[in-house]
Order: structure tokens, then sequence, then C-alpha cells
């Protein structure tokens, strides 16, 4: 790849962007469970790709393993492969109030908290003015930053479980390619971004058992106290 | 050795009376069925007897006795002596007189009436403990154990007063006792404030304090009113003619005989009287105490004439005669240097008086049973302590020409003639009683010819002697006799007062019966009761509904209480809300945090 | 006082005897945790036996710190370094933790038995209790970033772990919440690390005290680790997911949790804001304010409460109230001030997880005995069972400030910094949460005492379940009388900074 | 060595005492009888010892540090170990009484064994060196009385014992916060340590004398002052031996010794006086004795009048430490003594009654005199001692209070207490009369609420003797007041060290 032109070089990287993005966006939205599982998958090697592209193939194969294949393995755990303790494929439940604009609010603050502090960040590290600074924000930590922002509403708008463990695996993926993007090719940084990996295929392992069998239990989906988990 | 032996005659001389009436629970815990248990035997009627040791001419009567109360000092002067021969000798007799009084209730009792068992048992516990009060009181000569004497003496007292256990008994109780505690507090007030002001704990050094006290007048008059209820101060005597006619007669005896005279010691001993300078508001108490006392003399001398039950003209008399001897104790304020020769005279008239009225009350319940003696014979033995307390003959006769002298000496002539005015009440009040008796007597004879024998005759004969030859053993020294032409000047009070009784009966017989029912014994207690009552009930009102009150309020806040517990339940959903809005809320936080420390100085 | 900054070089290396005492109390629990999901232990005594090793390390590292002061400790990953650091703070927390999780362990032997739990899932309780303990005591010792998420995921992971252990709808539920937001509250302690990361490079808790200006990154990545750790730390008003976990969980879960899991974010929390914003007198109001409010909320819900559990979780949101006020009054005051305020806020701590799980464990034992969970079903109790309602009240005393105990003396110097810093708000504060505390405690005895209810039957428990927590809440007492001597160890090791 | 020793095993004679009750069975009754006497008699002797060592003039302390600045500090000094010493005789009499009276009754280990706790925490108060001890013990106090309140079970028993939390509770944060106040303020001081607030400059005084007012909040909770008294009365349901030691020793005598520390030991009474604190003192007492017994008068119940009238007479106290002279200070401690003396004697006769007669109103009380004579005796002397008449201590307090107050200059303060006696003779005397002048049951005329034959003599011999004991005792303390070691002499002796200093 290191053959690759420059321009076909950023021409990948913002395909690549591209496509995280709306996978992300993919995964977040659908109300088809089984969609939304999938489409986490691809943006897990997606991600394990980018990792690749920014140079750390560790992660890359760290998030191949973890990130696609075990925690795509107990998402569909959760969901219910075998036919009798089937998960309904749809997310049918509305979402948590505010709705509609209101609900980007508090993501959309917290997107411009974090993108301030990165760019305060850079613009102290390399003494470059604010402008500049815009431009030197590299496409890791904006598509990571958006991530954020969409895994943040996702996570508080919807209400399903799985969807809301969906959300934060995306919302742990942004977090982590921002850490990337601010720290450099740093130990500490690749270091944190594994343990957050693990923590994060431990967490959607605890995370999908705990979906599924408080769905065998009494059909709860959501975190309510009524019948199936309606507030 | 001698300097022991007062001390332990005294001891024992107090002891004895306290040590028979403790011995009368510990008889009755002992065996608890006893019915032909005489309470009231020999030893019983010793209890004064030690006692008389301590009249004997000591040459060093007094006794210090450290550990006790706030420091004890008992002794003996001659007013004191003669005030202690007066008191044994009339608690000796009618102790003696109790038993063939109370000889009925004996036979009650055996034939199986529990609660005149325990009426027994009551007087007799009781009469030998304020017993012990009243001479203690009388060698007291610290204040711890003036006061103790003189309470103990007092709510002792309340016991033979309610002995008979009637209604009329239970309103001379409650006379009594309301009366008493109030002189108690008025007594404690005044010595509070004059021994706090002499920094003292001894009497001889609280009257000299009250001289010297800036506000020492008010103690004086605190002291004065609160001993006067005791006395018999006009307007404080209101439990007198109420309290005599129901106890039993020996303890009506002692209780006019002996007990009013302990307000007259209280005022002995805490009085500046004789002090060499009171000061002009010392003087102005004494004029104010000697018109209560003539007040006292009249007003009980008119009421007392229209009483029908002999006790409660006796009563009156009491309080007539306390109110001569209030105004001769004022002189000693108002003419100090008197005092000495004034001293004398009003300690020979307390005792004359004691011993006489302790005669007459004795006589009520001889002329009720009378012994077997000639009619004539007993009704001049009971005429005499009449005539002598009417200042005919007698005793009374040495103690009015006592008084009579000391006064010209004092250049106080106008004093001597409302004396005798007030001598000629008694008279009227004497005719009275005697009349009263008469009747009863006669009414008596009817259905009840059981006669006496044995201990209550000779008992009154006893007194009725020791009353007539007081003159001759007072150990305050031999009065003088007056002179044969003097005898005039003396009697016309007395035979002014036979005409004038005589008149009255006669003429007035029909008016006099209404009058009577109109003026029931006790006067002014009789308002003050409905005026208390009227005040009582508004106070009483007044602090349920203080209390009333205060639990509304509680019961207002504990609604509040109520109200903003169940308002909680909006906590509840709010928690339900927060739970929903955890990730929300940690983001919001974050914000909040980011900004606030970005805006903040 | 604020020994962190004093990460210098003059700190003593561990000596190898030392590292391997460390890897002891941090391994050892996990150990044994991994045996006993075979052989799970059927004797309390064994438990106790089986944990000397650990709690002898953890003896003697507190005496060696002691004797020779603060050591230091850099752990080499290939290119990485971790970097641990053990003071008297560390090894005493670090005793308190394992006391607290042995007497847990010891109870549980009891309640697995006396509760009658399926094997499979007791069975696991071992080694997830040795996680927490592992994942506590990285976080006590560590002192850089690094090792703190790591502690911190270990801890929370194990911890919601437990909580699929009952299987029930409830618990699963609680289990749930509870994982979700320690997932999202640690994605926000990332975020902050790695901000401070981008920012000054390194990882290091002396590193960055050194280094780290009060600027706007700084600022930012505190807000976002802030966050985190509040959330973690159950702090008003991001709460709410504490009272379902303790009313669902396993008593010696519960008890474990509240006495020392969600005391752990705070604990970071504090040192964080110490090192990196030691002058964000008004942010540190706020979070004052937070305490202040978490103390008449939890006070009142819990005053409220009808369940048991429910009453003592959220005494615990109330009680973690009071140790918000650490934030005022250490930040921007006099040292006197912080020196007063630094002790208590220890001192209540300390005290509070001794007591809470006391108090757990008593309410535990009331409810297995008589079948009950609700205050009002438990009149007439006092009779049958003093013993469980003697360390109830004992606990009680602790929790309410009342003397002699570790919370009084706490509640006593924290009222002290407050007037002297004359930060009277917070005075009003505790005062109030005393009230509230005895009011919501006293219910308890107004129903136990109640001699008019009909008899309940009881089952008999094994006496040890009766004597730990009985033994904790009298550790809590003394402790009130004899914190000179551990308050002393902590401003010794201050002193030398 | 041995100056701390003693005070540590007195405190532990009934700690210990404490915890080996609630480790023993039920149906111990032996061991726990045992237990319980053989501690309240050693303590006794080790108090008396103390008292004997003191007087020659040793010195028993002991002290260890809590937290830097603040220490925990046990001390026998002459105040202290006088209510160590009323604390401990008492409670060897409670003791035997109680035993007597919770005969058969259940949870009687959970009542010794607070019971005993209580005692440790009076003696705790009594031996407290500095204010921190003293909080310490005056909470203790609080806990270890409220199972012993609620004891019975009942309801109203429940809800007492919830007014009594809120009330006392309340009180001991408001003395938890006057007490760091001062020690922000001055420090750690030490009782007797009186010059360390006089030291301080004027411009402290307001904030000292606003202190004062919320130590005296805090204190007057327990010390039952209008209008903080409104749990006393409600604490009556108690058992009669918690009534008695809540009233006679515990708990108001808690609150009263409190204030009697506060203004000798810590404010001094100069600087109190300076600061104008003594006449509110007075003021609020006064309005207590009066408004305490005109409450009694209205009761118609036998333990609410008690229970009123201990309102009354314990502001006794208080206005013998507001009144500033030694003779107040003497008429202040020595009531100390007396009225527990007698209010336990009353306590414990209202409780005979109830118990063996079944009697607790008033109105039922015709005749009893002849039934229980001795339980009726050991009543009237602690109802003439309420009244104030000699020989019993009662008069011996008011005729201290009396002197003092023309000492300190205020003789209408008279006019109180001669209103309170009065009031006492009010609601004591007929009583008195109902007891020995009506007839009642005893006398034939219809029945006792409930009798039960207790004993051979007129009730079981643990309730007789304890109360003949008691009422001997506030007998004898007031005939031989001026005896070495009496009372009396006692608190002089603490009154000139004082002053004199």
């Amino acid at each position: 790849m290191a053959m690759l032109p420059e321009a076909v070089m950023v021409a990948l990287d913002v395909m690549l962007a591209v496509l995280l993005l709306v996978m992300a966006l993919a995964c977040l939205v659908d109300r088809c469970l089984w969609r939304a599982c999938r489409n986490f998958v691809c943006f897990a090697v997606l991600m394990a790709l980018t990792w690749w592209q920014l140079g750390s193939p560790l992660l890359a194969v760290v998030e191949a393993v973890l990130g696609a294949m075990l925690t795509g393995l107990s998402l569909f755990f959760a969901l219910g492969i075998d036919a009798h303790h089937r998960l309904p494929r749809r997310d049918t439940l509305p979402g948590s109030p505010p709705s509609g604009l209101k609900s980007w609010l508090l993501p959309l603050a917290w997107l411009v908290m974090a993108t301030t502090a990165s760019l305060l960040l850079l613009v102290d590290d390399a003494g470059t003015s604010f402008s500049e600074a815009l431009m030197v924000l590299d496409l890791p930590t904006i598509v990571g930053l958006v991530i954020i922002g969409l895994g943040l509403w996702a996570f508080t708008r919807h209400r399903h479980l799985l969807r809301r463990l969906l959300a934060f695996n995306v919302l742990g993926s942004g977090v982590f390619l921002v850490l990337a993007g601010v720290t450099g090719p740093r130990i500490e940084a690749q270091a944190l971004i594994l343990a957050g990996l693990i923590v994060a295929l431990l967490g959607s392992l605890l995370g999908a058992s705990l979906i599924r069998r408080l769905f065998l239990l009494d059909g709860r989906l959501a975190l309510g106290s009524g019948p199936g988990g309606a507030e | 050795m001698s300097n022991l032996l007062f001390p332990s005659v005294i001891i024992v001389a107090m002891l004895w009376p306290f040590g028979l009436a403790m011995r009368v629970p510990v008889r009755g815990w002992l065996s608890s069925s006893g019915r032909s248990r005489v309470w009231l035997d020999g030893w019983w009627c010793t209890a004064p007897l030690p006692a008389l040791a301590l009249l004997l001419p000591w040459s060093e009567p007094s006794l210090t006795l450290s550990w006790w109360l706030l420091g004890g000092v008992w002794s003996l002067d001659d007013p004191r002596r003669s005030l202690l021969a007066l008191t044994v000798l009339l608690w000796g007799l009618a102790g003696l007189y109790a038993r063939g009084y109370l000889a009925s209730e004996q036979h009650r009792q055996e034939a199986g009436d529990d609660n005149a068992a325990r009426r027994l048992q009551r007087f007799a516990l009781f009469w030998p403990l304020c017993l012990a009060g009243n001479l203690l009181l009388i060698v007291a000569e610290d204040i711890a154990s003036f006061y103790l004497g003189f309470s103990t003496m007092t709510f002792a007292a309340y016991a033979l007063v309610v002995h008979a256990g009637t209604r009329d008994a239970q309103t001379g109780g409650l006379a009594y006792l309301v009366m008493a505690v109030l002189g108690e507090g008025m007594i404690l007030a005044g010595l509070l404030w004059a021994a706090g002001s002499a920094e003292t704990t001894m009497l001889d050094e609280l009257r000299e304090g009250l001289v010297e006290a800036e506000q020492g007048v008010w103690m004086a008059a605190l002291l004065w009113l609160g001993f006067g209820v005791k006395a018999g101060v006009v307007g404080l005597h209101v439990w007198l003619p109420l309290a005599h006619p129901v106890a039993p007669t020996p303890a009506s005896a002692v209780l006019s005989g002996v007990m009013i005279k302990a307000g007259l010691l209280g005022w002995l001993m805490t009085l500046p009287l004789g002090h060499a300078d009171p000061g002009e508001a010392f003087v102005m108490l004494g004029r104010v105490m000697s018109v209560a006392g003539l007040a006292a003399a009249f007003g009980a001398a008119v009421y007392g004439a229209c009483q029908s039950h002999p006790k409660a003209v006796l009563a009156y008399s009491s309080v007539s005669q306390m109110g001569m001897l209030t105004a001769l104790v004022a002189m000693g304020l108002i003419v100090p240097e008197q005092w000495p020769a004034l001293l004398a005279a009003v300690v020979l008239f307390a005792c004359h008086h004691g011993l006489t009225k302790g005669t007459l009350f004795l006589g009520v319940g001889i002329s009720e049973h009378p012994p077997r003696m000639p009619s004539w014979l007993l009704w001049a033995l009971l005429l005499l302590p009449g005539l002598s307390l009417s200042g005919v003959l007698g005793s009374g006769l040495a103690s009015k020409w006592g008084y009579k002298t000391v006064l010209y000496d004092a250049d106080h002539k106008d004093l001597v003639l409302w004396l005798s005015l007030a001598a000629v009440g008694t008279t009227l009040l004497m005719a009275r009683a005697l009349w009263c008796q008469w009747r009863a007597a006669r009414q008596a004879s009817h259905d009840d010819p059981v006669a006496l024998t044995g201990a209550m005759p000779v008992a009154w004969l006893g007194t009725l002697l020791a009353a007539a030859s007081l003159p001759w053993w007072l150990p305050m020294g031999r009065p003088d006799w007056p002179p044969l032409g003097e005898l005039v000047g003396l009697w016309w009070p007395a035979a002014l007062g036979v005409v004038l009784a005589v008149s009255i009966g006669l003429m007035a017989r029909q008016h006099l019966h209404e009058v009577i029912k109109k003026l029931p014994p006790g006067d002014l207690w009789w308002p003050l009761m409905r005026g208390y009552q009227a005040v009582a009930g508004r106070v009483a009102r007044g602090v349920s509904r203080l209390g009333a009150s205060v639990a509304a309020v509680v019961r207002r806040l504990q609604a509040l209480e109520r109200w903003l517990v169940d308002g909680l339940g909006v906590l509840a959903r709010g928690e339900q809300w927060l739970g929903r809005h955890g990730a929300v809320l940690m983001m919001a936080s974050a914000l909040l945090l980011a900004i606030i420390m970005l805006v903040a100085p | 006082m604020n020994d962190l900054a004093a990460l210098g070089d003059e700190a003593l290396k561990l000596t190898p005897s030392l590292w391997a005492a460390v890897w002891l109390v941090l391994g050892g629990p996990l150990l044994l945790g991994l045996v006993a999901l075979y052989w799970p232990p059927r004797r309390m005594l064994t438990v106790v036996a089986a944990y000397l090793p650990v709690m002898a390390a953890t003896g003697w590292l507190i005496v060696t710190v002691a004797a020779s002061g603060p050591r230091h400790a850099s752990l080499a990953l290939g290119e990485l370094t971790l970097t641990w650091y053990l003071d008297g703070l560390a090894t005493l927390l670090m005793l308190l933790t394992q006391t607290v999780l042995l007497a847990s362990a010891v109870f549980a032997v009891g309640y697995c038995r006396a509760a009658e739990l399926p094997s499979r899932p007791a069975a696991w309780l071992w080694p997830l209790l040795g996680g927490l303990s592992s994942g506590l005591t990285l976080i006590w010792i560590a002192a850089d970033l690094l090792s703190l998420y790591v502690g911190l995921e270990l801890m929370g992971l194990c911890a919601v772990a437990l909580m699929l252990l009952p299987g029930e709808a409830d618990a699963l539920a609680a289990g749930m919440r509870y994982l979700l937001y320690a997932l999202v509250g640690s994605l926000a302690w990332l975020l902050g690390v790695s901000l401070l990361l981008g920012a000054w490079g390194r990882l290091d808790l002396a590193g960055l005290a050194a280094v780290a200006e009060p600027g706007t990154v700084t600022t930012i990545a505190v807000a976002l680790l802030s966050a985190g750790l509040l959330l973690k730390a159950s702090i008003f008003p991001l709460h709410a997911w504490l009272a379902p976990v303790h009313g669902a969980a396993w008593i010696p879960v519960s008890a474990v949790h509240a006495a020392l899991v969600i005391k752990a974010s705070f604990v970071i929390l504090l040192k964080l804001w110490l090192l990196l914003v030691p002058g964000q007198v008004v942010a540190a109001w706020g979070l004052g304010g937070l305490g202040s409010l978490a103390v008449l909320w939890g006070g009142l819900l819990a005053w409220r409460a009808s369940g048991l559990k429910a009453l003592v979780a959220y005494s615990t949101v109330g009680q973690l109230g009071y140790l918000m006020l650490a934030f005022p009054l250490l930040i921007g005051t006099s040292d006197a001030v912080a020196t007063l305020a630094w002790r208590g806020t220890w001192l209540h701590l300390a005290g509070h997880a001794l007591a809470k799980a006391a108090m757990f464990m008593a309410v535990g034992s009331l409810v297995l005995a008589t079948g009950r969970s609700k205050l009002s079903e438990l009149a007439g109790t006092s009779r049958r069972l003093p013993l469980p309602l003697l360390t109830f009240g004992l606990a009680a005393v602790t929790l309410m400030g009342l003397p002699p105990s570790a919370g009084f003396t706490a509640k006593w110097l924290l009222l002290q910094a407050a007037m002297q810093g004359q930060q009277w708000i917070w005075i009003l504060v505790l005062v109030l949460g005393t009230m509230l505390t005895a009011a919501y405690l006293f219910r308890m005895f107004r129903h136990s005492f109640d001699e008019q209810a009909p008899p309940l039957t009881y089952r008999r428990l094994p006496p040890g379940m009766d004597l730990v927590p009985l033994l904790l809440a009298l550790a809590a007492l003394a402790l009130g009388l004899v914190a000179d001597l551990p308050l002393n160890f902590l401003s010794a090791q201050g002193a030398s900074s | 060595m041995s100056g701390a020793v003693f005070p540590i095993a007195t405190l532990a004679s009934s700690l210990l005492v404490a915890a080996l009750i609630f480790l023993l069975p039920e149906r111990a009754w032996w061991a726990r009888t045992s237990l319980n006497l053989g501690a309240s008699l050693i303590k006794l002797g080790l108090v008396g010892w103390m008292v004997w060592g003191l007087h020659r003039g040793l010195d028993y302390a002991v002290e260890f540090p809590v937290v830097a600045g603040v220490s925990f500090v046990l001390r026998a000094d002459a105040l202290g170990i006088m209510f160590a010493g009323l604390s401990s005789l008492l409670w060897l009499f409670t003791t035997l009484y109680a035993i007597g009276y919770l005969e058969d009754s259940p949870n009687r280990k959970r009542f010794f064994g607070f019971f005993s706790l209580c005692v440790a925490s009076t003696l705790g108060i009594s031996l407290a060196g500095n204010l921190f001890t003293f909080l310490i013990f005056y909470e203790m106090l609080t806990l270890s009385t409220y199972p012993l309140v609620v004891h019975r079970g009942t309801p109203k028993a429940l809800a007492a014992g919830a007014v009594y939390l809120r009330y006392t509770l309340s009180g001991g944060l408001a003395l938890l916060l006057g007490v760091v106040a001062l020690h922000v303020i001055a420090g750690d001081i030490h009782f007797g340590e009186r010059e360390v607030l006089a030291d301080l400059g004027a411009e402290w005084h307001p904030l000292l004398v606003s202190i004062f007012v919320l130590m005296i909040l805090g204190l007057g909770v327990k010390t039952a002052l209008v209008p903080l008294h409104g749990w006393l009365p409600k604490a009556m349901v108690a058992p009669a031996p918690v009534s008695a030691l809540l009233h006679a020793v515990a708990v108001v005598k808690a609150g009263a010794f409190g204030i009697v520390r506060l203004v000798y030991d810590v404010y001094g009474i100069e600087l109190s006086y300076q600061l104008g604190l003594m006449h509110g003192l007075v003021a609020i007492a006064a309005v207590t004795i009066i408004y305490g017994s005109l409450r009694a008068l209205a009761q118609q119940e036998l333990k609410a009048r008690l229970a009123f009238s201990t309102v009354s007479q314990v502001s006794y106290i208080v206005l013998g430490v507001g009144l500033f002279g030694p003779l107040a200070t003497v008429a202040a401690l020595s009531h100390l003594l007396h009225q527990g003396l007698m209010k336990v004697t009353l306590f414990f006769c209202a409780g005979n009654y109830a118990e063996e007669l079944g009697i607790h109103r008033i109105d039922e009380l015709d005749g009893a005199g002849w039934r229980m004579p001795l339980t009726s005796f050991a009543f009237t002397v602690g109802a003439l001692g309420m009244i104030g008449l000699p020989p019993t201590v009662g008069f011996i307090s008011k005729w201290y209070l009396g002197v003092g107050s023309i000492e300190a200059g205020m003789p209408w303060l008279l006019a109180v207490l001669v209103t309170s006696s009065l009031l006492n003779a009010a609601y004591f005397l007929p009583i008195l009369h109902r007891l020995w002048f009506r007839v009642g049951p005893a006398h034939g005329y219809g029945d006792w609420p409930d009798e039960r034959r207790l004993g051979r003599m007129e009730t079981s011999g643990w309730l007789l003797w304890p109360t003949l004991a008691t009422a001997a005792f506030s007998l004898l303390a007031g005939l031989l007041a001026s005896m070495p070691f009496s009372p009396l002499e006692w608190a002089a002796r603490v009154a000139s060290q004082e002053y004199v200093l």
C-alpha cells in the first residue's frame, strides 16, 4: 500500500472514513436488529482496516478478532440464533424522549466540547493558529468525533437493550479513533485502546448474556419496570 | 458531767415522743391482726414527760449539733421555758383526756371496725409526732430545726383535725391545710430572705439582720403573716373556727392552747422585738400589727358570739385573744424599751390563755358527758376558766394586770382601753360558749345518759388546776397581783360583758337565731373559697387550654410532617426519571462541569 | 497532605520481597477465588485460613510503609511502563479492602448455605469476588491512568458479572443498567484520558501533576473524567442505578459493592482533582453541592423506602454525599482546613465501608431468617433476632455519626473544617443529613421493637453470620476512638511531601 | 499509673457487664442478676475509693488522642465524682428494683444490657474530662436509653420513643455544633481550664454567647427546659425503673450536669456572668419551674404528674447554676444529688403501686397507704422533699437556692421558689391525703384495679427495699446534711473550688 500514490491514499482514507460513518449510521438507525448487528460487524471490520491504515497492525488484528468476530458473535447470541428463544427481530419500542432535533442537543454539545478540546490540543502542540488547526485535525479524529456524536445520540435515544449495546460499541470505536487521533502513535495509546477493546468485548459478552436471559425470564427488552420493559 | 446531762436530756425529750410515734407503725407491722390492741396505752401517755426535765433550772441550757441539718443549736431561756411548761402540761393532760375521749373508738375496734382501728392508729401516730414538732420548735435556736419543728407540728396536726373523717372534718382539714401551706410558704420566703440577707442559719442573728437589712420590714411582714396564720391574725384566722369544732376535743385543746402559741413563738423568735433602734418602718409595721390585732379581738368577739357550736365559739375566742396578744407583741416594735417587761406579760398571757382555753375545750367534752358529780359543782367548775379568761380572777386577772401596768408605764393608755373593751367581747363569748354547752348538755342528757369516769375528768380537773395555779409556778417569774383598788378597773369589762350578754340573750333571742344561720363558722373562708373556685376553675381551664394549645401546635407540626412525607412521593417519581436518564445526565454533568470550570475565574 | 504530588524520585523502590507481597495481595484473592470455583469452601474457617497470607502480606506492607516511608514501583511491559505507588493511604485502603472482602467471603459461606443458593452460580461468586479485590487493590496502588483504567474496568466488570448470579429478572435488569452505565462511564473516562495523553504526552499521575497546566484541554478532560467517575461512584444525580443493584444482588456482593466498589471511583476522582485542577474552587463547590443534594435525596428516599435493602441502598447514596464535601473543603482552602477535611474524608470513607458492610450483612441475616424483606414485616424481631439488630444498631451509630464511632469522629473533623473554613452551608448539610439518617435508620427499630405483632417463623442461621457483621460494626465504632493512629499514618506520609 | 486505672475500671465495670449480658442467654437469670449486682457493688466501691482518694488529694485521669487536637479524657474531679457517686448508688438500687419489676417479663436480657450501657454512659458523662468526651457519652446515653423507653413495645411506647429520639438527637446535634465551634475557637478545652475562654478578647464575646446558646439548646433538651421538655412526659410510658433512672439520674441529670460543666468548667462563672448568660439561664429556669408545676397540677396520672414535677425540679439545678454566688452553686450541685434521690424514690413508689395494685391514676390511690404502708411512707418522704419540707433533702436544696438567690441579689426569685413550693404542695398533698386519709379498697370499699400478691410483705422485696433505701437516703442526706461526705458538704467543697480559682 505504501507504493500507492498520495492521492490514492487520501482517497482511500476518505472512502474508509465515509464508509465507517455510513456503517455506523446504518448500524445505529436500523430498527431491524438483525441488519443492525450485521452492519456492526461490517463496521468493526472497517475499524480493523482503519487501524491497519493508521499503522497499528496489532490493533487491527485485535479489532478483527475481538471487535468483529467475538463481539459480533455475542450480539448474534443475544439476538438468538436458535429458533427457540429468538428476540423479536425488529425494535418496536418508541425512543426515549426528547425526540427529533432536541435529542441531538446533548450529543452535539459533547461533540463541540470534544472537538474544541482536540483542536486546542493540536493548536497547542503545533503552535498553529486555530484555522490552520482545523486543517491539521486529521481524518480519524474527525470521524471518531462524529461517531461519538452518533453513538451518544443512539445510546440516549434507543431503549432496546441490544441497540444500546450496539450504540455503546460504536461509541467505543469512536472514542478509540479520537484517542488514536489526538495522541498519535504512542505505546500508551495503543495499550489504552487494547484495554478498551478487551473491556468492550467483555462488556458486550456480559451484556449479550444479560439481554438474552432477561428476555428468557420475562420477555424484557428494555430497562423499565413495566411488561416487556415498558416504562 | 453536767455538760453532757443537758444534751442527753434534751435529746431524749425530743426523741421520746418521736419514738412513741414510730412505735405505732412498728406495732402495727409486727402483728397485723390485733383487735384488742390498745394504741393509746400508758406508754403513749408519757410522750411529753421527759420534756418536764427541761424545766429544771439548767445552768447552761444549750446544745450544739454540728451535723444536724444546716447545723443545729437547741437552747432554752425563760420565755421559752414557760411556753415549754405550757406545752408539756397541756399535751400531757390532753393526752390523758384523749384516752378517755377515744375509748368509744377503742370499743368499736374491738368490735371489729377496721376503720376505727385505723383512725386510732393514725391518732396514736400523729399525736406524739405533733408533740415532737412542737417541742422541737420551742427549743430550736437554728432556723432549720425551728422550721422542721414548726412544719412537723403543722402537718401532723392535719391528721388530728381530719380524725373523724366526716364531711365537716374534711372541710376543716382542707381549710387548715390550705392556710397552713400558705403560711409555710410565707414563713419560708421570710426566713430565706432574712437569712440570705443576714447570711446566717441562726434565729438570733436573723433578728439582728432584719433590722440591718434594706428591706427588713418586708421580711418581717412576711414572717408576721406567715406565723400569723397559726396565730390567727385577722384574715388568716379562717381555719380556726373550721378546724376546732371538727377535731377531737383533746386535739382542739392543744390546737387552741398550744399550737397557735407556736405562731406567737415564731414572732418572738424572728421579729426584732425590743431592738434598740428598729427604725421607722418597723414602728409602722408595729402599728399595722396592733390595728390588725385589735380588729381580730373585736371582730372575732362579735362574730363568735353569733356561733352556736361551743367549740366554734371558743375558737373565735382564741382568735380574739390572739388578736389581743398580737397587739401586745406589736408594742415590742412601737415601744421597744418596754419590751423586757412586756415580754413577761405576753408570755404570762400566752400561757394563761393556753391553759385556760385548753380547760375550756376539754370542758366541752365534759359537759357533753358529765361525770358523776353534782351538777352545780360541775357548772361552777366549767364557769371558772371562763371567768379567768375574762380576767375576773386567777391567772386571767394576773396577766391582765401584768400588761396593764406595762402599758401604763409605756404611756399607752388608749391600748389598755381597747384591750379592756376586747375583754368585754371575751366575756360575751364565754357567756355564749357556756350557754351553748348548757343547751347541748341538756339535749345530750336526754339521749345519752352514759356518765364518764376515769381519765377525762381527771385530765380536765388537772388542766383547771394548772390554769388556776399558773401564776405560782410559771418559770418566767412570779407575776404581781393587782392591789384591791385596781380591781374595779379590771373587773368592769367582765361585768359589762355579763350584762350585755344577758340583755342580748333576753332581748334579741329570736333575731339572734336568724343571724346565726347567716353566719357560718369560718366567716371569710366561704367567700374566699367561692372566689378561689372561680379563679381556680379559670386557671385550670387556662392550664388545660395551654396544654391543648401546645398539643395543637404539635399536631399541626405532625400534620405538616405527614404532608411532607406524602410529598416525598414526588421524589420517588424523580428517582425513576433519574434512572431513565442516567446517560443523558452524565453527559449534561460533564458539560456543566466543563462550562463551570472554564467560565469560573 | 496531597501525597500524590510527592511522587518524586526520593520515594524508595520496592524490594523483591515487597513485590511479592504486592503481587500476593493483588493476585492472591483472584487465585483463591479460582480455586474456590472448583472447590467451594464449606466452612467459614477455611476461608479465613486461606485468606491469612493475603492479610499477612497486607499487614506487612503497612508495617513497611509505616517504618520506611512510601514506596515507588514501576512495572515495565515492553516499552510500556506502569507506575504504582504504595503510601500510607494506599496500604490502609488495601487493609480496608481486604478486611471487608474477607468478612463478606466468610459471610458468603454461611449465606450460600443458609440461602440454599444453586451451587453453580454460587461457585462463581468466589472468582468474581477475587477479581473485585484485584481491581480494587490495583486502583489503590495505581499511579498512572492506564493502571487505573484497568483496575476500574476489572472491578466494574466483575461487579456486573456478580449481578448475573442471582439470575432473577430484577437482578438482571439492574445488572444490565449497571453494565451500560459503567461502560459509558468508562468511555467518558477514556475520552478524558485520551485528551490528557494527547496534551501532555504521559499517563503517570506524578508526571501529569508536574507538567499539566490548568488550560482548557485539561479542564475539558477533567470534566469528562469526572462525569464518568461520578456515574460510577453513583453520585447524585447519577445514582439511580445503585439502589436496584443493591436491592437485587446477593448480600455479600451488596456489602462489598456499597463498602468499596463505589468508593473506588470517588477515590480516583478526588486524586485527579487534587492533582490536575487544584484551583477550581467554584467547580469544587459544585461537586460539594451535588454531594449535599445526594445527602438530602438519599436520606429522603431512604426515609420513604419500604424495603430493608432499599433503605440501606439509599442510605449509601446519602452517605456518599458527605464524601463529596471533601471537594470544597480541600480545594482552595487553607492548609489547616484541608488537613482536617482530608482526615475527615478518609475516616468517613473507612467508617462507612465497615459499617455499611456490616449493615448489609445484618439486613441479610434478618431477611434470611424471617423470610421477609419489608421493614413493616419485621415487627417484633427484636426478641428473636437480637444480634443482627444489635449489629444493625451499631452500624447505624456509625452512619448517623453518633459517638463513639468513626462516623462521629469524621463528622467532627468535617464540621471543624467547615467552621474553620467558614463554609457554613456544609454544616447545614451535615446537620440535616444526620437528622435524616437518624430518621430513616430508627424506623427499623421502631418496627422491630414492636411487641404486639404476630410472631413470625424464624430460620436458624449459622452463628458466624451474626458474628462477622458484628465484628465489622464494632470495628467501625472502635475506629472512631483510635482514629489518631491511622490518620497520623496518613498525614505522616503527607508531611513527607 | 493507678490514677488511670480507676476511671477506666469504673467505666468498664458496666460496659463489660453490658457485653456479657448481651452474650448470656435470656433464661440465665442467676448469672445475669449476680453480674448486675456484683458489678454495681464493685463500681460503688471504685467510686467510693476515688472519693476517698480525691479527699486525700490524688488525681485520677486518663487521656489519649482520638484525632489530632482532640483527646479522649476521663478524669475524676470533685464535681464529676459527685455525679458518679449518685449514679453508681442509684444504679445499685435501680438494678435491684428492676430485677424485681421485670420478673417474668420478656426481653430482660435486652433490658439489662442497655440498662448497663445506660449507666456506663452516665458514668462516662460524669468522668468526662473535656467536652468531646462528654459529648461521646452524652450521645451514647441517648442511644442506650431508646431501647429502654420503647421496651414495652406498645404503640404508645414506640411513639414516645420516636418523640424522645427527635428531641434528644436534635439536641445532641446542637450540642455537637457548639462543641465543634468552641473547639475551632479555642482548641481542646479540658474541664476546669476556664482561663482559655476568659483570655479570648472581647471581640469573641458575641460568638461565645451564640455558642453558649446553641449548647444550652442542646443540653436543655435533656434537662427538659421549657419549651424543650416535650419528650419527658411522653417517655414515662417506659417501665418504672427506667422512668426512675431517666428522671433521677440518667437523662435529665446528664443535661443538667452538662449545663453545670459548661458554666462552671468551660466558660467559668466569671465569664458567663460577664457575658450576661446567667440571667438567661435564670429566666428559663424560673419559667420552667413554674410551668412544670402548673402542668403537673393538671395531670391525673401518677407518673405523668411525677414527670412534670421533674421538669420543674430539674430546673432548680439550672436556677442554681444561673445565680452568681457560692451558695447558689452549692444549691445547684447538691440538688443534682438530692433531686435524684427523691425522684427515684417517687418513681419506685409509682412502680410499686402499679405492679402490686395496678394503680396508675391518682384517684385510684384512696387508702393505698394502709395497703402498702412502707411504700406510701417512702412516697410521703419523697413528696415532702419535693415540697421542700425539712428534714428531707428537698429542704436543704431549697434553702441554699433561696439564700443563694438573695446572695445573687435577686430576691424576686424567692417568689418563684415559694410559688413552686406551694404548687408542689398543691399537687403532692392531695396524693398524700388520698393515701392516708381517704377510705378506699384497703378499708373494704371497692377493689384495687389489678391486685397481685407479689410477696409476703406488701409487695415483693425486690421492689420494696430499694424504695425504702432511697427514701432513707433522702431523709438522712437531709437530716445529716452537715456531716462530712454528705451531698451538701461535698457540693460545698466543689463550690469552694469553683470560686477560689
